[in-house]
């Protein structure tokens, strides 16, 4: 219900929203849960295992029983913590986790059946019969589990991601991190102010205290207004940190727009990278449960959150409440109710010398002992040395004591460390380097303890940032001590619950130390305890105090589980922001990519490139006949292909020929200048790494091509080789793929179209094969390199690639003038094969120079990377699985690549496996089928007839042996 | 994970390739035995603590650095250009 | 204690009292014939079959945190037997075997789910290669069916087919593939084993192992010396440490991965999935979360932790592969420590130390392999001789050259794989 | 024969106003790659200041006026973006002028749009006129300068200009949309 004359709310505006189909309306300023508290909504959500009704427990982030489903359609969003979704007009909000509804949930018959699915049920059975895991059991368990649902639609919501870089991150506003920032502001340095909440203030805005005699939500309101003028600070509200990464790097969640209706291109998130310098965590503290019988009906909520609704939102959570304590935050809830005049019919606190009241009845020495209420507390049980009674309310504000928030000082894998006095864990010194904590989150409890312990943090800062210190005095605040009494579990029977959403008892954690799961991670994963959506905030430490006990161990040695990124759960869209639809890698395009797609030609990914599969002409119906004829084409006529694609190294240097001998297995110090080469490339372990043609442009100049696949590894192994192996080689290389339009020209009329093209007449004795050389089209300076890749009469044309779109246009037209025209990356793969020459298909990684029967272009005149290990033993066995071609024989006319060979006559099986097929294609040249292939001592193979067995196919057939070179094997038509 | 590149400064760990410890750029003789060849292609010490490994600034500088760094903790002590390494 | 339904409805009717402990916590005795040096999946396994196969009940196994503290504890639960180079062909057909009757086995629960794996492709060249392991995983006898496009449509209807950097091709589906309960499968073999007379010893780090004359006498602990005939390393993410206490340097280089589960979903994801153009594959566990991982962060670590960049890598794999799972948030992430070798493969071999037996190199693949691991290392340290399906796995492959189990093809750097 | 016109890489693709920022493509005359050979760096810095009259830049730095501009593109090498120079002996030159698209972006939200792609500082102090970086913009490698007090030059490889430009759309508006 709503309290008068409280709250940081605007009542002027009511915020109309609904929750499972009914209208209610909170004000502006309201969270989902307060609104809901606000209009006695009490039941919200189901448990996780057993069903049973929950209501709100917290006021943060750390909420483990109010998850919700916001938004319908693709926008719907599971999981939402009703405590951190702010109101707004238009809000839609379901319950999750029942059927049919919240209130009449048909699987709360599971709670019927907890004495048989305690801590681990699962391992002991469903084992018989083995079919029904799959079949029946699993199902069952799988659709009882889950909380929220995804839409099963594509994201359609924006998100994105960003650096951030300061002096001094300070996480949490609250008095510490106000103060921490400030300080730190004031000496000049760059402040990021990261706030969960979207309003800045931390505790003060839930607590009545004074600071510097003003209310705690005005002092701080005043000092954000300062650091708000202030412009090296950047203040970053509904922000959470989410994690502590190496070397000062954070992430972080700023939700952007979930408080307000969809705006167009306005991210729903952005996480961000923060790199800071030093950063101060003043993350809090969370208030943990006590646990007893029944401990976890709705109307039953921690002590600071009652405080939080009552003092910042105006709502008091119930009407006749009940309070109940180890420490003085019960009294401060109870006074808060009772000063805003809610009666406040009991505190019960566990310490014999609690403070006494006159505003509200103590119980000293006092427990509650348990819980009555059908989906909602009704009353509470209380035992005291006279005796137990029952008490009429319907909301039981509980205090076990304060956990300070250490998560973020152990995700670099620091533990925290216990401090028996506070009952609690805190961060260990210098858990995370450059991160100071100061606050509730470093065991320090009163305002002006927390106050006093941000300037020091900001102080710590400010000298590792070798800034000065400024003189400032501190507000004066509240300074109590803080004490609790060490209560985690109030004895007695009946199930007391510990993880409110997975349903773990005490006894659960009772029985996992019985049967030998001892160890606080056994006990977690045997029990599941913390493996809720809160991660344990709200119970992993009185679990393992509980553990501890059961266990005759210290808390101290029993320890925590880890802590591990994200402090909250982060959605996958906004880590993963910018990576759907094309977003996921670049796209390369090249010069001809406009011509090309106006052409009809389907475009195929190569690496990051987009490359035409073929050009489709009229007529044709499928993609072989387009390849078949751009393949005749060429053989007969001119075609022409983009290949601007290959990666274009440019060496130059004195040493230019000597490294490239290095780094090749054949000799490139001696090739002529004006002549292009063949080279192979090892990788250190021996293997092929990469191939492609050098050309010697000048003495010191040379232009390495390599595959499109390998341009990236390949300047990146020619760096390695030059900085590690060989810096005093006086050599400079860089990339100039992009500088160049790179067009292949091919065919027995490739001579005739460049001659149209190029300003000079192409003179025959001029250009020999592997020739190269400077070339003019229209005045404009290229290279023309006499390579082939087909088999055919060809050259390489480059243009600067401005010119590329221009060049390649002229190019197609010229061609199809004679007869020929465009062909595409089918083409090129048919000819290529019909000539046996290689692709990454083949040098996949696992080859050697000897396996594609090019031992002989592993100089031994020389040195070079990868030659030494390339004469391991194995890497040269006879055995080896090594380069054929293959031709169909039987019925059967076809081969796939990817089907394994055997012997003729041989079962094939796995034992019986002697290679494999690497690359098909229907030849229109040789009118057939050819394919390469790795077949163990395949070269001393040839006229032999083996099995192709493509298993997945189901295609098995018989094929010759035969040289990988199917095509021109004197290579006659290259050279004229 | 921030590294100190000798040339551009400290910077992001995304904009590095990381190769693997420094013994991969001390090539041994290409006569030595098997033994040497099998120890610098294959074999590591892979201490858990302070090693030194080659990292690329292949979105940076093109520079290969020597880091000195803790497998253990994270930490990055040091960083120096592979040619310069001592 | 034989546990069943009828136990279990037994214990729930009288108030589950008459649950006992799963394993002693034995003190380490002076001497066992063999020691076992590592009690995670691995280590346990071994134990197990050691007792079981070879009626060497005489063995400890030494732990220095909890049992399965180590990658089985921390891994994203896939199994599966889908490798393409002979040696590891065979020995995982037959650790699926082991799978698919591991239930019974070790009378425990391991959740062994066989939801299938698709391996998506995305190009012709993809295809080919996937075609070539689907062929060799049928030529094993194991299962692998192609599917074309509208194939892997019809069965993952949520994949983006339409806006996407690189479109789906098809797939490869190996229907026995899927998952299993991490935790309870060291559980399951811990308990086994302890049945059968193996101390399992937690808490207990080894600190030196004892060789003299070049013959393993035992180890030194934090729970004073113990010594033994036989000494098994089975101890992946830190073989380098152990190995080096043997004076032994390993072709290992140890590497963080990283892993990640979400809130509690309704079921949305039946099967395992794995993207091919960026690294990225994801389940669905029992309990809702989707389990997902990626790569390495691929800089040596040993810190059980990652850091963003591969974080936002595989996040941004798997918004352009399914966009629906966007609004699944993320719990909870983690890393283990991979032994990564220079072919991506493991070893389970002899050392040039008598008496000293290794099982290393698992690089990321080391929780499928636990049965098969477990009973190949067993017989090699009870028989002196390799277990017919890991006879690939030699620690020599490297020197000779003879026998690499590039998977990957990317060669000698131990991070590629 | 038709008459061979040449396209810049971001033809058809900018200029692009969002909001306070703009987007637009800078064409050079020419982009030279300038590498001094060992012991030559010297040399070549005053042979470059007689061609431009700017010296060869500093790692991460940017010499000269927008159009006689040396930027520092990585170890031992420059671009030199402006006129087409003649041959330094001493140095390795690759003619660049078509290997890059070259952008300015511009306005008040430069930096913020930038925040979302570049992971390096852009605060004043760490990134004022003058300095430059080779470093990533979204996933693709770029060099990046700041030209003016809101102003930047990118450059990343012309395959990638559409990428570029639509990586750059995405962040303009989500940096308008919050205003």
């Amino acid at each position: 219900m709503r309290v008068a004359g409280r709250g940081l709310i605007d009542r002027s505006r009511s915020v109309p929203f609904t929750f499972d189909g009914v209208r209610y309306a909170g004000f502006a300023g309201d969270t989902l849960a307060s609104a809901l508290l606000a209009n006695d909504v009490r039941l919200v959500g189901r448990s996780f295992k057993y069903h049973r009704p929950r209501g709100i427990l917290t006021a943060g982030s750390e909420e483990p029983n109010a998850l919700v489903t916001v938004g319908v359609g693709g926008r719907q969003d599971p999981n939402v913590r009703a405590t951190m979704q702010e109101l707004f007009e238009g809000l839609e909000v379901r319950s999750q986790n029942r059927w049919p509804s919240l209130g009449f949930d048909l699987m709360s018959v599971s709670d019927l059946a907890a004495p048989f699915l305690g801590a681990g049920f699962y391992y002991k059975t469903f084992m018989w019969p083995r079919a029904f895991w799959e079949k029946l059991y699993e199902p069952v368990i799988r659709r009882a589990a889950g909380l929220g649902a995804l839409s099963r639609q594509h994201n359609t919501d924006v998100y994105e991601k960003a650096f951030a870089f300061c002096d001094l991150l300070v996480i949490g506003s609250g008095p510490a991190g106000l103060m921490a920032a400030l300080t730190a502001a004031r000496a000049g340095a760059d402040v990021i102010l990261a706030e969960e909440d979207s309003r800045f203030g931390g505790r003060l805005l839930a607590e009545v205290e004074e600071v510097d005699g003003q209310p705690g939500a005005d002092w701080a309101g005043g000092v954000i207004a300062e650091l708000e003028a202030m412009p090296n600070v950047r203040l970053m509200p509904r922000t959470t940190v989410t994690g502590a990464y190496d070397n000062g790097t954070y992430g972080a969640l700023e939700r952007v727009g979930h408080h307000r209706r969809r705006r167009p291109h306005l991210p729903l998130e952005c996480f961000w990278r923060i790199v800071a310098k030093q950063t101060v965590l003043a993350a809090g503290a969370l208030e943990r449960p006590v646990a007893f019988r029944n401990n976890d009906r709705p109307g039953i909520m921690t002590a600071g959150a009652v405080r939080t609704y009552l003092n910042r939102w105006g709502v008091s959570p119930g009407r006749a409440m009940t309070v109940f304590g180890t420490n003085d935050s019960a009294h401060r809830t109870a006074r808060d109710l009772v000063d805003a005049g809610v009666h406040v019919a009991a505190l019960i606190d566990s310490r014999h010398d609690a403070p006494a009241s006159d505003a509200f009845p103590v119980i000293r020495g006092g427990q509650v002992c348990g819980s009555q209420g059908r989906q909602g507390l009704e009353s509470i049980t209380v035992r005291r040395p006279s005796g137990e009674e029952r008490i009429q309310t319907d909301c039981l504000a509980m205090s076990g004591g304060w956990n300070p928030s250490v998560h973020l000082t152990c995700h670099t894998g620091a533990r925290p460390v216990w401090r028996e006095d506070l009952l609690a864990f805190v961060p260990a010194e210098n858990a995370v380097p450059g991160l100071t904590p100061a606050g509730a989150c470093n065991g320090e409890f009163s305002t002006a303890g927390c106050l006093r312990d941000g300037r020091a943090a900001a102080a710590r800062a400010l000298t590792a940032l070798e800034r000065p210190v400024p003189e400032a005095g501190l507000p004066v605040a509240e300074d109590d001590p803080y004490r609790t009494d060490r209560l985690w579990a109030v004895a007695g029977k009946g199930r007391a619950w510990l993880d409110f959403q997975n349903d773990v008892t005490v006894k659960d954690v009772k029985q996992a130390a019985v049967e030998n799961f001892r160890s606080v991670e056994h006990m977690k994963r045997f029990t599941t305890q913390g493996m809720a959506t809160d991660q344990g905030k709200n119970s992993n430490i009185a679990a393992l105090a509980v553990l501890a006990d059961a266990t005759g161990r210290e808390i101290a040695e029993t320890g925590t589980t880890t802590y591990r990124p994200p402090y909250s759960p982060v959605s996958i869209a906004a880590l993963g922001a910018g990576g759907q639809g094309d977003g996921f890698a670049p796209e390369r395009l090249t010069t001809s990519h406009a011509a090309t797609v106006e052409m009809d030609a389907p475009m195929i990914e190569a690496g990051l490139w987009y490359r035409p599969s073929f050009f489709r002409r009229q007529g044709e119906k499928t993609w072989r006949q387009s390849c078949d004829r751009e393949v005749n084409m060429v053989r007969r006529s001119v075609g022409v292909c983009d290949v601007s694609t290959l990666g274009k190294i440019d060496l130059q240097g004195p040493d230019a020929g000597a490294f490239l001998d290095f780094v090749y297995t054949n000799t490139f110090s001696t090739l002529k200048v004006g002549r292009t080469r063949y080279g192979l490339m090892l990788r250190e372990d021996g293997h092929v790494m990469d191939d492609g043609t050098t050309a010697r442009l000048g003495d010191n100049h040379y232009v390495m091509t390599t595959t499109t696949a390998a341009a990236g590894e390949v300047m990146r192994h020619l760096e390695f080789v030059h900085q590690c192996h060989c810096p005093q080689m006086n050599v400079r290389f860089i990339s100039v793929t992009e500088q160049w339009a790179q067009f292949a020209v091919a065919g027995p009329k490739a001579r005739e179209l460049l001659g149209r093209i190029l300003d000079d007449p192409l003179v025959p004795g001029d250009w020999p094969f592997m020739a190269c050389g400077a070339v003019s089209v229209q005045d404009v300076p290229g290279r023309l390199f006499r390579i082939s890749f087909s088999g055919e009469h060809a050259y390489e044309l480059a243009l600067p690639a401005c010119y590329g779109d221009a060049l390649f246009r002229q190019l197609v037209s010229g061609a199809e003038a004679l007869g020929g025209g465009a062909y595409g990356m089918e083409a090129l793969n048919v000819m290529r094969i019909e000539k046996g020459f290689i692709t990454h298909a083949e040098i996949h990684g696992r080859v050697t120079a000897f396996d594609i029967g090019m031992q002989r272009m592993v100089s031994q005149k020389k040195d070079c990377i990868g030659k030494t290990m390339s004469e391991r033993p194995g890497l040269m066995d006879r055995g080896r699985a090594r380069l054929v071609g293959l031709k169909p024989v039987g019925a059967v006319k076809l081969i796939t690549a990817g089907a394994h060979l055997y012997d003729r006559e041989a079962d094939p099986v796995r034992q019986n496996h002697q290679g494999y097929v690497t690359s098909n294609c229907f030849s229109p040249t040789l009118d057939g089928v050819l394919a390469l292939a790795f077949l163990q001592r395949g070269p001393e193979r040839l006229g032999e007839v083996v099995k192709s067995v493509d298993h997945v196919r189901g295609i098995e057939t018989l094929c010759e042996v035969v040289d990988p070179v199917f095509f021109d094997p004197e290579g006659g038509r290259v050279r004229d | 994970m921030r590294i100190h590149c000798p040339i551009c400064g400290e910077r992001d760990r995304r904009e590095f390739y990381y190769k693997g410890a420094a013994a991969a750029a001390e090539r041994p003789d290409p006569q030595a035995d098997a033994a040497t060849w099998n120890d610098f292609v294959h074999l590591r010490d892979n201490p858990a603590g302070v090693t030194r490994d080659l990292w690329y600034h292949e979105a940076g500088c093109a520079a290969w650095i020597v880091v000195t760094r803790n497998t253990a903790t994270h930490e990055v002590l040091g960083a120096v250009l592979a040619e310069d390494r001592a | 204690m034989r546990f069943s339904g009828w136990r279990v409805l037994k214990e729930g009717l009288t108030g589950n009292r008459g649950w006992t402990p799963h394993w002693r916590d034995p003190a380490p005795k002076d001497e066992y014939d063999i020691v076992i040096i590592g009690g995670g999946g691995h280590g346990l396994a071994t134990a197990y079959y050691l007792a079981r196969e070879h009626g060497l009940s005489n063995v400890a196994v030494l732990e220095k945190g909890y049992l399965g503290g180590g990658n089985v504890g921390r891994n994203t639960t896939i199994v599966r037997a889908n490798y393409f180079l002979e040696g590891n062909s065979q020995f995982y057909s037959y650790s699926m075997k082991l799978w698919e009757g591991l239930e019974r086995e070790l009378n425990y629960n391991v959740m062994h789910s066989q939801r299938g794996v698709i391996n998506v492709f995305h190009s012709d060249g993809q295809r080919d290669a996937f075609v070539r392991r689907g062929n060799m995983m049928r030529s094993q006898g194991d299962d692998a069916v192609l599917l074309d496009r509208m194939g892997v449509e019809r069965m993952v209807p949520y994949l983006d087919f339409d806006n996407t950097r690189f479109p789906v091709y098809g797939g490869l589906y190996h229907p026995r593939g899927g998952s299993a309960r991490h935790d309870a499968v060291a559980w399951g073999y811990a308990r086994g084993a302890d049945s059968r007379g193996v101390d399992l010893i937690q808490n207990c780090e080894v600190t030196g192992i004892d060789i003299e004359n070049g013959v393993v006498r035992g180890v030194q602990t934090t729970r004073g010396a113990i010594r033994a005939k036989k000494i098994g390393l089975a101890v992946a993410g830190r073989s380098s440490l152990v190995a080096a206490m043997a004076g032994m340097r390993l072709p290992v280089e140890s590497h963080v991965l990283q892993a990640f589960v979400t809130e509690g979903l309704k079921p949305c994801i039946n099967h395992v999935i794995s993207y091919g153009m960026g690294h990225f594959y994801i389940s669905q566990s029992d309990k809702g979360g989707l389990v997902f991982g990626g790569d390495l962060d691929m800089y040596a670590s040993y810190a059980q932790r990652g850091n963003l960049p591969m974080v936002e890598h595989v996040m941004e794999a798997g918004m352009t592969l399914m966009p629906m799972i966007g609004k699944a948030k993320v719990l909870r992430s983690w890393g283990g420590i991979m032994d990564m070798t220079p072919d991506g493969s493991p070893i389970i071999d002899k050392t040039g130390i008598d008496g000293l037996y290794l099982d290393c190199g698992w690089c990321y693949g080391g929780f499928k392999a636990v049965p098969a691991s477990g009973f190949s290392f067993a017989h090699l340290i009870a028989t002196d001789r390799p277990f017919d399906a890991a006879t690939g796995f030699r620690l020599d492959r490297f020197r000779d050259g003879y026998g690499l189990m590039d998977e990957e093809g990317t060669g000698a750097q131990h991070n590629l794989h | 024969m038709t008459e061979l016109t040449a396209k810049s890489p971001c033809d058809g693709l900018l200029p692009l106003t969002i909001g306070s920022v703009s987007c637009s493509e800078t064409v050079f005359d020419a982009i030279t790659s300038v590498a001094p050979y060992a012991g030559e760096a010297e040399w070549v810095s005053s042979a470059l200041r007689g061609q431009i009259g700017a010296e060869f830049p500093a790692p991460n730095r940017a010499t000269g006026t927008a159009h006689n501009r040396a930027v520092w593109s990585g170890r031992d090498q420059a671009l030199v973006l402006g006129p087409r120079l003649a041959e330094i002996p001493g140095a390795a030159m690759t003619d660049q002028t078509d290997a890059w698209a070259c952008v300015a972006l511009d306005g008040a939200g430069a930096r913020d749009v930038l925040a979302r792609l570049v992971p390096v500082d852009l605060r004043d102090h760490a990134f004022s006129q003058g300095h430059a970086a080779r470093t990533l913009i979204g996933h693709m490698t770029c060099v990046l300068m700041r030209t003016g007090e809101n102003r930047y030059g990118i450059m990343v490889f012309r395959s990638m200009a559409r990428t570029l430009a639509h990586d750059l759309r995405l962040a303009m508006e989500a940096v308008d949309a919050r205003r």
